[in-house]
């Protein structure tokens, strides 16, 4: 009785499970929708959703309605597996991912893999945000894109920046411990040394990705080294919570961050974040492109997050336009498609390098300025634009063999 | 160097009291009802999220009062009609109750307020600088929680120690029947115990709120630390709960704040292990969360009744 | 040689001394009943031989051999077992299972885990036998905790037997039963004393006389008096500490 | 110290008659019938696979807690770092078989559960000694911190546990046994089935050897273990030792079907999730856990798909069980199972059936106050769907048919009280 009791309930829930309309493609987001980190996941699922409809009403992809799936996964590689299987059974063949390197280098390997065994239903890895810079090197691979600069791309910039600016002498870096953090941490290390020797590093911490709740003992250190300037590649609550620590402290010091912008830093800062925190990003807060001016209060108003990520805009865009090319949805025409693409956007032409998947854009330096245009979550702040650094400036060689289907 | 020292210590301080305030309703609760109440850090959790949507309507100090009363009686009613009916099962049964009522209670508060950390601040006046040292400033805020809590630990000890229904708790940690034969609504002081741990729990949520970022996950972080504190406090022992918090903060932040490996430490202590080994590199700051777990395993080895505790858990 | 011998023994909590100065001779297969009134300190001189409690000072000898201060399972190992005036089994094992438990530490099989219990053939044939020597076979399969009271006295003897010790002790083997019910404890206890050394403490007069070869009497912790039971009836002094002075 | 949670054991007659085997002879083949049943259906093997890792795990947890008493908050640790060996064996498997030579080259990636065991037991012996002196709280604590400190020391050596991106390897390497390829989840059920197969009947033979005997005696009552010769920390470390092990062979299971092992694993949310699948499972029933499993992972991992609420619905059904139902529904069966073979179930029928038909209104009741509470809060879509029927939190009649389901389920709950004591 057991038995036959198990296997109707299973078979009666996996049915309702695997249906699906035909004339849909599904591009499933693995971020963390819940969990410390998900001020960093959730609006970029809001985002996709958001720009999924601007792009299913000019024609979808390749004619196909573009669903937008979300699956949480709280930062955790092995989850994430958990959940990459779980869309590969239900039929997705595009995955997108951007939140915690160490999530990426897992998915890589288990697409590679899947490819690998099951020819002929492959699956196409878009990340829009996971920048350590082995992925499109040493660990390149025919199945993943990258819609971001990498780190080093991004540090190139973040010091060709301070390297003009003469009264900063100490450095400090601090970091998320694990691939990513690292490879900030040796890139500014490297890169300041070339550009400016006489700056000296003052201190190199890590501290574990998104549990330090309290900054203060950090921000104490930073204070008593006397730095002139702080580098972290921190990303979701690890950076909110650090700025607000060293605003509390009364840390005078700048912040020269990579996501110094992640949703909570505006509203916690308040003024003391003015001209203090910097930002090296592929966009700032001043919208003066009206579109995109347009884009951000629209999005503002249905879904309280604001337009922040113009690069999945741009992933969205690129996938649209090398499947309309390849006049298909399948994932190894999209991909021959979408290598050396070209695309147009607000801030220029951008290329998806084909040498190693790798996106060459134009980056900005921004910092956080009062009352602007268009301010974020809701106040009159936001990251208005200092510099900008050319595509070519940003772009560095790769040492990528890539490995690619016949 | 004299800099790092102070702000640590004063770092440590304010983390180890958070911890105090958080645990000694536990300490109450875990000896007298035997009850290892692993849904505490969520009743921290709610304290918090209360004195937010509260804070917004009636200010601070007002919901500094209204939150842990409205987080006792919630306590209060779930002894009542949960934890009374699993009592008879033994302590198993009320573990596994709690165990649930955490899951719960974090799922609860991720559907009404949200999965993304909520923006729980403290009052505007209150960040700004109390003083200021070495270019540091330290704000008002953090003096006010330091003297919150070292008014509670005081109220609590004279409570304890002073006063009639300390008296009667005081008998029930150890002789729970006897207290009964006396003629004591033995339940109902159960009630009343489990009501005002969880008080003291929404009180350390109130003011940790602020300091330790309020969002579901804050539960799930403090919670086994909590659990530290009371087993090397020592069974039914508030100072020793005390002392254990203090060294507890302190030890965590001074590990963070010496920017120092392993190599050092052990070195300086006459071995010779290789700095750039993999053991040896491992710097103190990353050491720092596991020594809470440390400290407990070697308690529960070499002294488990604990720092101040009589009988052992 | 004797059983058990015991040299000034005693025993204090703390600033009360219960046990003081206790000196006892135990011939080999020796029926001794330890008789006294309530809280003269019968069962803390049972705790003290059997190593549940570690004694304040004296020695106590087992076959030559010194146990004091041993831990329980150690003194059991050199075959000295005890029972328990409050029922102590296993209370969600069959009865069959908490006679078999006991059984395991003769043929050395307590931590077999490469062997199903039901082939270790010395221990199951060991508790076959105990079980129909204490009449609980109809029952064997019944949860112990869920045995009649008397049923429970019996299977608390079974597993004291069952272990394989020459030194028995039972601790009111007869409390709280009925006369039947004491008629057959007293055959059962008289078949267990065959070959081995007994020690009882027990209330119950009339059982004391039908099965001591000897009798002590314990009163606030120290022997008034040792001998057989004929002397120990017309003893004034346990005539005295038994009913009082006017009895003198 | 859990004396009530658990049923009394019934031992099978001590010669294993052939009505022994029976329960056995089901098993193997609801294993060998599940694959024709879910053919070409990716998803169902995928969860399968899961199901067999937690039915071990389970089972090798309540070796602890149900059978010998000892209630752990760390049983993760073994099942972490039985996967993180098994991890390593698989990378020197496809590097010793790139380079076609040395030990590891014969080794067969279906082999892992037992290096997963090894490691399991290892870590047991080497850690086990001092945290056996006591069962209960101090037992409980002393697992605690175990767990918590072997997942914080998983972020500081990378060379062993990979920090945090882990450590991750490849199944298709090495000698291929039963030509098994290990590519597909259809391909890698055999795996599973096997393997739980093994180990489900270990640890069911481990119940009836005498230290599975002496396990269930240090629960009922250690202080009397000690007056028939045994010390109960020896049996207590000798059972630490055995459950560490299955705790790794499932860890063993996990590092062939995930390829991929994170700190995260080793933590106190995956032993707390051990706990759960035994407690709801039933902690007296050996086959508890199996069902606990069963039950857990299908809700952790199915609900989901219907709603966002299925962590809290975990929370519910694990309070429910605990308060109402303490002996799981291991316990239930066992209570049925008993009665039916007394012969009085006819009696005792119509008692349960009402039991049953009000849990269920009042369960009903629930799940429409918690959908309908979760779209009012932050829900997209403008209907709380269940069942089918469609309820707007909006609308007052959907919290009325709510309230009114609970409390016509309490209300039947309560006349038919009654009715199961005179029956009990």
């Amino acid at each position: 009785m057991l038995k036959s009791l198990f296997t109707f309930i299973t078979a009666s829930l996996l049915l309702v499970g695997t249906a699906g309309a035909a004339e849909t493609v599904k591009l499933a987001l693995i971020d963390p929708l819940t969990g410390p980190m998900a001020g960093a996941g959730q609006p970029a699922l809001e985002h996709l959703k958001f720009e999924a409809k601007r792009i299913n009403a000019n024609g979808g992809i390749a004619g196909k309605q573009l669903e937008i799936v979300g699956l949480d996964n709280k930062v955790n590689p092995q989850e994430s597996l958990v959940q990459l299987q779980k869309a590969i059974d239900s039929g997705i063949q595009y995955v997108t991912q951007g939140n915690g390197s160490s999530v990426a280098s897992a998915l890589i390997g288990a697409v590679g893999k899947h490819n690998q065994r099951n020819p002929g239903k492959e699956v196409l890895y878009l990340n829009y945000a996971a920048v350590d810079p082995s992925f499109t090197n040493e660990r390149c691979s025919f199945w993943h894109f990258r819609f971001d600069a990498n780190a080093d791309m991004k540090m190139n910039a973040l010091t060709t920046y301070i390297a003009e600016n003469k009264d900063i002498k100490k450095v400090y870096l601090i970091n998320q411990d694990y691939s990513f953090g690292h490879a900030v941490s040796k890139a500014a290390r490297e890169m300041l040394k070339e550009k400016r020797p006489d700056i000296e590093i003052v201190g190199n911490d890590f501290h574990p990705l998104a549990k330090v709740k309290d900054f203060t003992p950090y921000v104490s250190k930073i204070q008593s080294s006397g730095a002139d300037a702080v580098i972290s590649g921190n990303w979701g609550q690890d950076i909110t919570l650090l700025v607000k620590a060293a605003a509390e402290f009364g840390l005078d010091a700048p912040f020269y961050t990579y996501y110094g912008a992640s949703s909570g830093v505006v509203t916690q800062l308040g003024d003391k974040g003015v001209d203090r925190i910097y930002q090296i990003n592929e966009y700032y807060g001043d919208f003066e492109d009206p579109e995109m001016a347009k884009r951000q209060v629209e999005m503002y108003k249905e879904t309280g997050w604001d337009f922040y990520y113009l690069r999945l805009s741009t992933m969205l865009d690129m996938f649209k336009k090398a499947a309309d090319k390849a006049g298909s949805t399948d994932p190894v025409k999209v991909a021959k498609a979408m290598e050396g693409l070209t695309l147009e956007t607000t801030n220029g032409e951008v290329v998806m390098r084909a040498e190693d998947h790798q996106i060459q854009l134009p980056m900005f330096m921004s910092v956080m300025k009062d009352d602007m245009k268009y301010g974020a979550e809701g106040t009159d702040y936001n990251f208005h634009k200092v510099a900008r650094i050319e595509r070519e400036d940003v772009t560095l060689p790769t040492t990528c063999r890539m490995r690619r289907p016949k | 160097m004299l800099e790092i020292v102070i702000f640590s210590t004063l770092n440590g301080i304010l983390y180890g009291l958070l911890l105090f305030m958080l645990s000694s309703g536990l300490t109450l609760i875990f000896s007298m009802m035997g009850v290892l109440n692993f849904a505490h850090a969520s009743f921290y959790m709610l304290g918090a999220y209360f004195a937010y949507t509260l804070g917004m309507h009636t200010g601070f100090w007002p919901a500094l009062i209204l939150a842990p009363l409205l987080v006792g009686g919630l306590g209060a009613l779930v002894e009542r009609f949960g934890l009374r009916r699993v009592h008879a099962n033994g302590h198993v049964a009320e573990l596994l109750f709690t165990f649930g009522l955490a899951y719960v209670i974090d799922e609860l508060v991720q559907m009404v307020w949200g999965t993304v950390a909520v923006a729980y601040r403290e009052p505007e006046y209150m960040r700004e600088p109390l003083f200021t040292l070495f270019g540091t400033d330290y704000s008002i805020f953090r003096g006010v929680v330091i003297l919150i809590s070292i008014l509670m630990f005081v109220a609590l000890w004279y409570l304890l120690k002073k006063t009639r229904v300390g008296l009667m708790i005081r008998a029930a940690l150890t002789h729970g029947e006897m207290v009964g034969h006396l003629g004591h609504n033995v339940p109902r002081l159960f009630m009343g115990v489990f009501g005002f741990g969880c008080a003291l729990a929404g009180l350390a949520g109130v003011i940790g709120g602020p300091i330790m970022a309020t969002e579901p996950g804050m539960a799930a972080t403090l919670g086994p630390i909590v659990f530290v504190v009371v087993v090397v406090g020592g069974m039914g022992s508030l100072q020793g709960a005390f002392y254990a918090s203090l060294l507890i903060g302190l030890i965590q932040t001074f590990f963070v704040a010496i920017d120092a490996s392993v190599a050092d430490l052990v070195n300086a202590m006459g071995a010779n292990l290789d700095p750039y080994g993999e053991l040896g590199r491992i710097s103190l700051a990353t050491l720092a969360p596991m020594t809470p777990f440390i400290l407990l395993v070697l308690i529960l080895i070499f002294r488990p009744r604990g720092l101040m505790g009589e009988l052992e858990p | 040689m004797s059983a058990l011998s015991i040299k000034g023994l005693t025993k204090s909590f703390g600033p009360a001394e219960v046990i003081c100065g206790v000196d006892l001779d135990v011939a080999e297969n020796e029926v001794h009943a330890v008789i006294g009134p309530n809280g003269a300190g019968k069962s803390t001189f049972f705790n003290l031989l059997s190593g549940a409690f570690a004694p304040s000072g004296g020695e106590i000898y087992l076959k030559g051999e010194r146990i004091d201060g041993l831990t329980p399972e150690k003194i059991q190992q050199r075959g000295l077992s005890r029972s328990f005036q409050v029922s102590n089994v296993f209370g969600n094992l069959s009865v069959f299972e908490n006679i078999r438990c006991a059984c395991f530490k003769q043929s050395g099989a307590g931590y077999v885990f490469w062997r199903s219990a039901a082939k270790v053939r010395a221990a199951n044939q060991r508790a076959e036998e105990v079980l129909d020597m204490i009449g609980l076979q109809a029952l064997r399969d019944v949860p112990a905790g869920a045995l009649p009271y008397a049923s429970q006295r019996a299977l608390e003897i079974g597993m004291t037997i069952a272990c394989g010790a020459d030194v028995v002790l039972l601790d009111e083997p007869t409390a709280g039963m009925s006369n039947t019910e004491t008629t057959q404890a007293i055959n059962l206890i008289r078949q267990v004393a065959e070959g081995r050394t007994l020690m009882i403490v027990e209330h119950d007069m009339g059982v004391v006389f039908e099965l001591a070869d000897r009798i002590s009497v314990l009163v606030y912790g120290k022997i008034i008096a040792t001998g057989t039971p004929e002397e120990i009836r017309n003893d004034p002094r346990v005539k005295e500490a038994y009913l009082g002075e006017e009895a003198a | 110290m859990s004396q009530d949670m658990s049923v009394p054991m019934q031992p099978s007659k001590s010669r294993t008659s052939l009505r022994g085997l029976v329960p056995w002879v089901v098993f193997a083949a609801v294993l060998l019938l599940l694959p024709v049943v879910f053919q070409g259906n990716s998803t169902a093997f995928t969860l399968l696979n899961v199901i067999g890792i937690n039915i071990v795990f389970a089972l090798s947890y309540n070796m602890l807690l149900g059978q010998g008493g000892m209630l752990s908050f760390g049983h993760a640790v073994f099942f972490g770092l039985g996967s993180y060996a098994a991890m390593h064996a698989m990378i020197a498997i496809d590097d010793a078989s790139y380079a076609g030579e040395g030990f590891w080259a014969h080794v067969p990636v279906v082999g892992m559960p037992v290096i997963g065991m090894i490691a399991g037991g290892l870590v047991a012996l080497v850690l086990g000694w001092p945290f056996c002196r006591r069962a209960g709280t101090a037992f409980a604590m002393i697992t605690l911190g175990l767990g918590e400190m072997v997942a914080a020391a998983g972020q500081m050596f990378p060379s062993l546990f990979g920090g945090e991106a882990g450590i991750y390897g490849n199944r298709m390497v090495g000698p291929q046994w039963f030509g098994l390829e290990l590519a597909q989840s259809d391909d890698v059920y055999w795996f599973m089935a096997f393997w739980t197969f093994v180990a489900v009947f270990a640890m069911w033979a481990f119940t009836r050897t005498p230290l599975g005997r002496m396990s269930n005696a240090v629960r009922d009552n250690p202080d009397r273990l000690q007056f028939i010769g045994y010390p109960p920390r020896n049996i207590r470390f000798m059972i630490f030792i055995a459950s560490g092990s299955f705790g790794g062979l499932a860890g063993g299971m996990a590092a062939v079907n995930y390829e991929i092992i994170t700190p995260e694993a080793l933590g106190l949310i995956p032993s707390g999730l051990a706990l759960l699948m035994a407690a709801v499972g039933g902690l007296g029933v050996f086959y508890g856990p199996i069902m606990g499993a069963i039950v857990v992972t299908l809700m952790n991992s199915m609900l989901s798909d219907y709603t966002d609420a299925s962590i809290l619905y975990v929370g519910l059904v694990f309070l429910s069980i605990v308060m109402f139902a303490p002996r799981g529904l291991g316990g239930g069966i066992e209570q049925v199972r008993v009665a039916w073979r007394e012969g009085d179930l006819a009696r005792r029928l119509p008692g349960w059936l009402s039991g049953a038909l009000a849990v269920g209104l009042i369960i009903v009741g629930m799940v429409v106050l918690v959908e309908m509470l979760f779209q009012a809060t932050h829900g997209d879509d403008e209907f709380a769907q269940v069942l089918g029927m469609e309820f707007d939190a909006a609308a007052l009649w959907g919290w009325l048919t709510a309230a009114v389901l609970v409390v016509l389920g309490a209300v039947i709950k309560r006349a038919t009280n009654k009715l199961r004591e005179d029956q009990a």
